[in-house]
């Protein structure tokens, strides 16, 4: 789960990493009241789930309230990359003296959460990454363990020479990696982490991942979701336990297991059609997901046929049915469904089916998308 | 022979008064494992199917001799459960388990591995050799004894591949989903050698999907120290940068691990890849000779 | 660090480990309005530093508040192995369905904190772990890692076989060693724990010694220290840094080292004599360590004569040697002392101990020893 | 020979600019010892006559190559100067620093271990093989090569004893002070089969306290697996019970670990067991042959 830089910021300020005072806002009307508060300079940063909101415009130096307010109504309400800026953070604007790049994130192939640290921080890190990967210290800890402090001095001696400097990088570095192991992060970075004209170190930016597994056990940070990223669709799936994502296409598809899923997408395409979504119900047999899954999808216009792809397995075959019928019967769907049952308890499934018409039903995979793909053609040329 | 589990294998099933425990200890049973004894704490001395359950898993193992564990407890409980399993002596734990924080998983794959005590998933189907045993969730009918290894991250789409294998007569030595999650006990590489060193196993379907970098190393294995044929499939060609696929793992994030790129990694490795599945079934053919 | 039982209750209950109600008094009056808040039966015990109170007749049974202030008034002042009861415990007496026993304490051998749990708690547990070790489940565990529900479950269920109490019990011990660890004990140790005749487990004792070295980081748990329990001379030494015991012969003792103070002692009684205390000056060469040694030893009137034995390494023999020239100035010492300094700046310390009166030096150890003893005998039989 | 230092070694001091730190680093290079480098974090780039220093141990092994560090940091930061240490590939650590947290050594002693890296102490004098080297606090001039390994749980006493040897005409190959806390690195155990395998070393003097029962444990190796001559000597014989003696590694619990017991254990193995110190020096002349 994407939270935002103001509430990455409250992790930080709570595991005792020094970040700079400032409050978030949804107007102009606040973003001037906060920088009266604040006094001087101020930087205002849209607040939403992509990168590269500078150069889209999203950060902006004011040095007074008035022009906070001004540029908080050009940044609010703009879009970058497809998202709306709903909220901005009004912060004391700080002289810089240096920046640098601190991460942490989990390695899968180390099997170890891993630190990046860089001197060159601030510009676009993944470009440094590219280019000179030997400006990046890399460095992985034992989460049980934890980041010992000499690890630390060794990293922050290796990004700063100064003795002073060095302390407090190191300081900041063992606590983002206690701040990391306990909100169960999967990524956690400072771009910029700054020196201060007067030497101070300053976590300047904030960036939070969270590992959705682990939000059973974190509430409190579950609760920082910011409903309004997501369509009302993709919070009924997240709520129903289905996994959704709208994508661009006129094919439909439900089915059981992401692989399945993403290789049922694959075939779609390489038969010619778009899919209009990824969609896996998932592992249990509950009826009312295969109903919630079929409103969904039907919510989109530009879905012209619909495709179940369903590999019974501790998914059965005539729950998927029933839901099926459940659906059809409650929604009144006119589109056409192609339906490719196989596995635990397919016969039944079959049975349950017979009375529904507008069912096409299909054997194999290839089979179930090449008629997917041709009903959806022949239904976009009639409409 | 195969790999891993056999009719040798004497199966102790983690939470087997739960719903799920219960439902595939007894499909297990049926398909014709040894399940020795089933463990949900608190419930020792009581039964199920004729299963005894037993307080603990070392007290399982004292008494049973199991030598396997499968893991169906919750997220919350499921790493505490896996040490469980190797602690009290089992040789290898297979955890289905879906939806552990990775954070709880790290320490617990690296003791794992310190102990030298194999460890399949977790967030995986689970492993079959086909006609000897099943541990796990895939449905046992659809697979056939046979030499054709399989080993995948995904688990309806390695169903699917079973299937598309046997409806070809072609039938399997050993299948393992190896999970999803972004930390597992046991990658490619580590299943990789012990096809290689199989006997009855006379090529291998390797099935990848989208996220991380474990099917370039594989390929790498294979290209280098592997003298047996493979044949792989990767899904995810279409899926959007960025945006989570369903899987913790299949995250495509900084350009990296995605399908074009693993698929050109195994093309390199001289590995055939097939372009949708139903082409698996032939190019497995043709690697065996048929 | 030893503290008392209601202070280890206290770190109990902050981790979650049931314990009764009930409070500390220190006087019959005091206890008899705990009584009467408490209602019921209640148990008053001592609040000493030794075991077998019990025995001692320092725990009893009140039926009410007026029985409770006689039983109290029996047991405050009473001395138990030497040491007055100054404080008692006094809490609701439960009803005991059975008795268990757990403790946790740092094993040398195996480089582990050790778990011992026991089916058979409340009576003499050194007794059960001679006559039948079987009896007794033994479990090292990890701090690192901290004890795995598994394990605790595992040992619970060794002790106790139904479910309930056992995950109750797993749930206490899981608790212990997490306090265990966080109060950097020694030893932590419930005995009994009671399983009241409802089904409930409760640690109706509490004992918790703490690691010395550890003190530093817990200013908290360092000010538990009972200052009743140490006499002025021990309380001056431990706050000079002199590692002070007081002991009941005739021959002083001042030494560098703990090994060597020892090894000097048994020599002395090696040589017919008997050592008036264990005193190690420690590593460092503060004259005033000196100064002090002197003083405390000089204050028990059975001391007849002093032994030096200073084998200078960090210690320099010059600093002792003008540690006891300022001792003997400011305190007018009469007694003999016999002074044998040797290793670094020996031939300094000489020298400045040239002019002073009533030493008897000797160059080794042996010889220091048999003229401490020969003179404190002349002295003894003088007086 | 000696063993575990000498002529080869190369010593880098942690925390060289503090007092004791700096002090000790001087007089050990005052007897020989090749001290190359020095550590305090943020201090890197100066120097402490002729030794340069830096901010990390892993920069001063990189740039001179050291292979043995001692550690004088104040008992907070000892635990992790030591992890420095192992982990920058020192292969000893020799931690002097008195009064560190028993429950923080646990994991140190354990990851040192598994590094395969030596740890002598915590609370020690540190070791010397006399006219080679010396990492530690003792006085080096007590000291003469010989052919009588030392190891001691004493600091002071064990000075007394080599002093009792030099004495008496017989020099020490190597004396190791292991410390006196209840968890330390190493043990009489690990240091015994280093003597019977040094060919320089002709006799062992062991210099037990009462407390735990490492003493029992090298009786037993003694007894069953050395065949140079051990004379031993245990402090304490009248320490009253249950009460602490300074060190932490001194208690007498539940009858365990006392003077007598450990006398007898000794005497049982066939060790000679001096009564008082100044017998030591005999009993060796006489094990030696002399």
């Amino acid at each position: 789960m994407n939270i935002h830089e103001y509430q990455a910021r409250e992790i930080f300020r709570a595991h005792g990493i020094p970040v700079p005072g400032g409050e978030v806002a949804s107007t102009p009307e606040e973003v001037e009241a906060i920088a009266s508060r604040l006094g001087g300079r101020v930087v205002i940063k849209a607040q939403v789930h992509a990168g590269g909101r500078g150069k889209a415009g999203g950060v902006k130096l004011a040095t007074g309230p008035a022009e906070a307010r001004e540029m908080a109504s050009a940044i609010l309400g703009m879009e970058i990359k497809g998202l709306t800026v709903l909220k901005v953070l009004v912060a004391p604007a700080l002289d810089i003296a240096h920046e640098y790049y601190l991460g942490v994130a989990v390695d899968r192939k180390a099997g170890l959460p891993l630190i990046m640290a860089s001197r060159e921080g601030g510009i676009d890190i993944e470009e440094v990454a590219v280019t000179r990967p030997q400006a990046i210290v890399r460095h992985h800890f034992d989460p049980q363990a934890g980041l010992r402090a000499f690890e630390a001095r060794q990293i922050a001696f290796a990004i700063e020479p100064d003795g002073k400097q060095a302390a407090q990088i190191a300081a900041v570095l063992q606590k983002l990696c206690v701040a990391f192991a306990a909100v169960d992060a999967s990524l956690a970075e400072i771009n910029p982490l700054i020196k201060t004209l007067d030497g101070e170190i300053v976590a300047l930016d904030a960036k939070v991942n969270l590992d959705d597994n682990a939000l059973f056990r974190h509430p409190e940070l579950a609760a920082l979701r910011d409903r309004s990223t997501e369509t009302p669709d993709e919070e009924e799936a997240r709520q129903k336990g289905l996994s959704f994502i709208k994508l661009d296409g006129e094919i439909g598809c439900v089915v059981n297991g992401a692989g399945l899923a993403m290789a049922t997408m694959d075939l779609v395409k390489h038969f010619g059609g778009r899919p209009a979504n990824f969609l896996d119900i998932g592992g249990s047999s509950d009826p009312e997901k295969v109903v919630t899954a079929i409103k969904i999808i039907t919510h989109d216009p530009k879905v012209k046929a619909i495709l179940f792809n369903i590999f019974g397995g501790i998914t059965r075959c005539d729950d998927v049915a029933r839901g099926l019928v459940e659906a059809v019967k409650r929604t009144q769907i006119k589109l056409p469904i192609v339906i490719r049952l196989t596995g635990t308890n397919e016969a039944e499934a079959r049975e349950i089916l017979k009375g529904v018409s507008g069912l096409t039903p299909a054997t194999s995979m290839d089979e179930a998308v090449q008629k997917a793909v041709a009903l959806a053609k022949s239904t976009g040329g009639a409409a | 022979m195969s790999i891993l589990i056999d009719q040798n294998t004497k199966l102790v099933v983690q939470g087997i008064t739960g719903r799920d425990g219960s439902f595939h200890a007894r499909a297990t049973k049926a398909y014709g494992t040894q399940v020795v004894a089933g463990v949900t704490p608190g419930k020792g001395g009581q039964s199920l199917d004729g299963i005894p359950i037993f307080n603990t898993v070392a007290e399982a193992v004292e008494k049973t001799g199991a030598n396997t564990s499968v893991i169906y407890v919750p997220p919350a409980f499921a790493p505490d459960a896996i040490l469980e399993a190797a602690h009290a002596g089992v040789v290898l734990v297979v955890a289905v388990t879906e939806g552990i924080p990775t954070m709880e998983m790290i320490p617990v794959v690296r003791e794992l591995a310190r102990m030298h005590v194999r460890l399949i998933g977790p967030n995986c189907p689970g492993l079959i050799s086909p006609g000897k045993a099943k541990v796990g969730i895939m449905p046992g009918e659809i697979h056939r004894p046979g030499p054709v290894g399989v080993v995948s991250r995904s688990g309806t789409l390695t169903y699917e591949m079973v299937h598309q294998l046997t409806i070809n007569g072609i039938g399997q030595s050993t299948c393992i989903g190896i999970g999803g999650d972004p930390i597992i006990g046991t990658n490619f590489m580590d299943v990789l050698p012990l096809f290689q060193a199989d006997p009855e196993t006379k090529a291998v379907v390797m099935i990848g999907e989208i996220g991380g970098t474990a099917e370039e190393e594989a390929a790498q294995y294979v290209k280098t120290k592997m003298t047996k044929p493979v044949v792989a499939f990767i899904a995810g060609q279409t899926a959007p940068p960025g945006k989570r696929m369903g899987h913790a793992g299949a995250i495509i994030s900084g350009g990296k691990g995605t399908a074009a790129e693993k698929m050109r990694a195994l093309g390199e490795a001289g590995i055939p890849v097939a372009m949708i599945p139903s082409e698996v079934g032939p190019l497995i053919r043709k690697a065996l000779g048929l």
